[in-house]
């Protein structure tokens, strides 16, 4: 693996339902023609990697207050939000000596059960896969400019900052 | 709202909470040399003091410094709390 | 989701090469009948969790001492080593309250770029989800009794250890 | 190596290293009451001294101490070095 090599980047904006798994075994929407062997990181033209971690954020059923959440709206800057996405991964890999990143986040109107955010790693260890994926999603949390109204109820209402890391 | 002939003229962007309270997203601004985003948050009105400390400030599609002035033909955007991921 | 309710756990064994996407589509082998639209989590009865964090070990292509890697054997203690991961897995997600918990792991021959490990947890919040998955992979390297042996020109060695976390 | 008349029967197994330095891999072994998998060990002949720090015992497949007299029908196994995902 290729440490010493700038990581290989993939970010990308979906404003429609995206399906994480797909987007891994590089069968996704825009991933190409017909499933890559080697999945993402095949795609990249990296062999197999090591070491992957992956993180997938999906919108909740319930709303910031309690309330049954009827859809997530999710309003971003378009132009701006990709290359701070990029800026964000290039750093984070670089500082983690990671081999590839990809980074997907749903725009628009998402509905309980889809699928938010997907952040994935590859690297030649664990340690720097699963560091760098959790730096890099905590860094779009509260870098990339993306803003989330929930509406429930009818009502929307913009969230302010983000869910605790729990 | 505009100064005539000075030739400066940023495009401002607002986003999410802070769109709908102004009520609009984008407008042409032509404005003094000198100007900086602080000082154009209150020209527009969009708060009575200084921009709080929630809202960032973007120039040409990254972070800035509010106190930093405009260029000409500069995009400018305020930028409410993020909630991304 | 329910973090007061005991996590839902599936540890699984393989004698042959898997694909560690297909297992969390719930379309690999033994993963039942077709893909699971909720994926391993649906399989299990759980809506899609807000958070799921995964973890893919991979062959790599060199052994230790450098040489190429032809070939990993995994020797196991069969009734142990499930035993041992189910007894893990279960004290992992009790202590960061996570909702379900998947591990798979290869025994047997395997060759450079096929999965070795899979780790997924799903979980309310990121933070429980990530942690989860990270501890429990630490925990299976030292406290799940599996022996790794590198076969390299020709000539088998037992790995004593594992590769450091880095 | 049997102690015959005392009905205490394990079953000891070996892994890995262990198993390919021994030439075995499984026994059924016969021995006096109290005899712990320590003593085991010596009897056996898999090593000069104590037990190694680096090797593990488990009774019945799970994980135990060296210096607990063993019950009949256990299970006895020393583990190598894991060195698993």
């Amino acid at each position: 693996m290729a440490d010493a090599r700038p990581a290989l980047l993939v970010v990308r904006l979906h404003a429609e339902p995206f399906d994480p798994l797909a987007l891994l075994a590089g069968t996704g929407p825009g991933g190409g023609s017909g499933a890559h062997p080697g999945g993402w990181c095949g795609g990249l033209g990296l062999d197999s990697p090591a070491a992957e971690a992956h993180f997938i954020g999906r919108v909740r059923g319930t709303a910031a207050g309690g309330g049954v959440l009827e859809a997530l709206e999710l309003e971003h800057y378009p132009g701006m939000t990709e290359r701070q996405l990029q800026v964000l991964a290039q750093a984070c890999a670089a500082r983690h000596g990671v081999a590839a990143v990809l980074v997907a986040h749903r725009v628009g109107r998402a509905l309980p059960g889809e699928a938010l955010v997907l952040v994935a790693v590859a690297a030649d260890r664990r340690g720097p896969a699963q560091r760098c994926g959790g730096e890099l999603l905590e860094a779009l949390k509260h870098e990339a400019p993306f803003w989330k109204r929930e509406w429930s109820g009818g009502v929307g209402t913009w969230v302010e900052g983000n869910t605790p890391l729990g | 709202m505009s100064v005539a002939g000075t030739g400066l003229t940023v495009q401002v962007r607002l986003f999410a909470s802070l769109r709908e309270r102004a009520g609009w997203d984008a407008r042409r601004i032509e404005l003094a040399a000198g100007t900086t985003p602080e000082g154009l948050w209150r020209q527009l009105g969009l708060g009575d003091g200084a921009i709080p400390a929630t809202v960032r400030v973007a120039v040409n599609q990254a972070f800035a410094d509010p106190h930093q002035p405009l260029a000409p033909g500069d995009e400018l955007a305020f930028l409410p709390p993020i909630s991304g991921g």
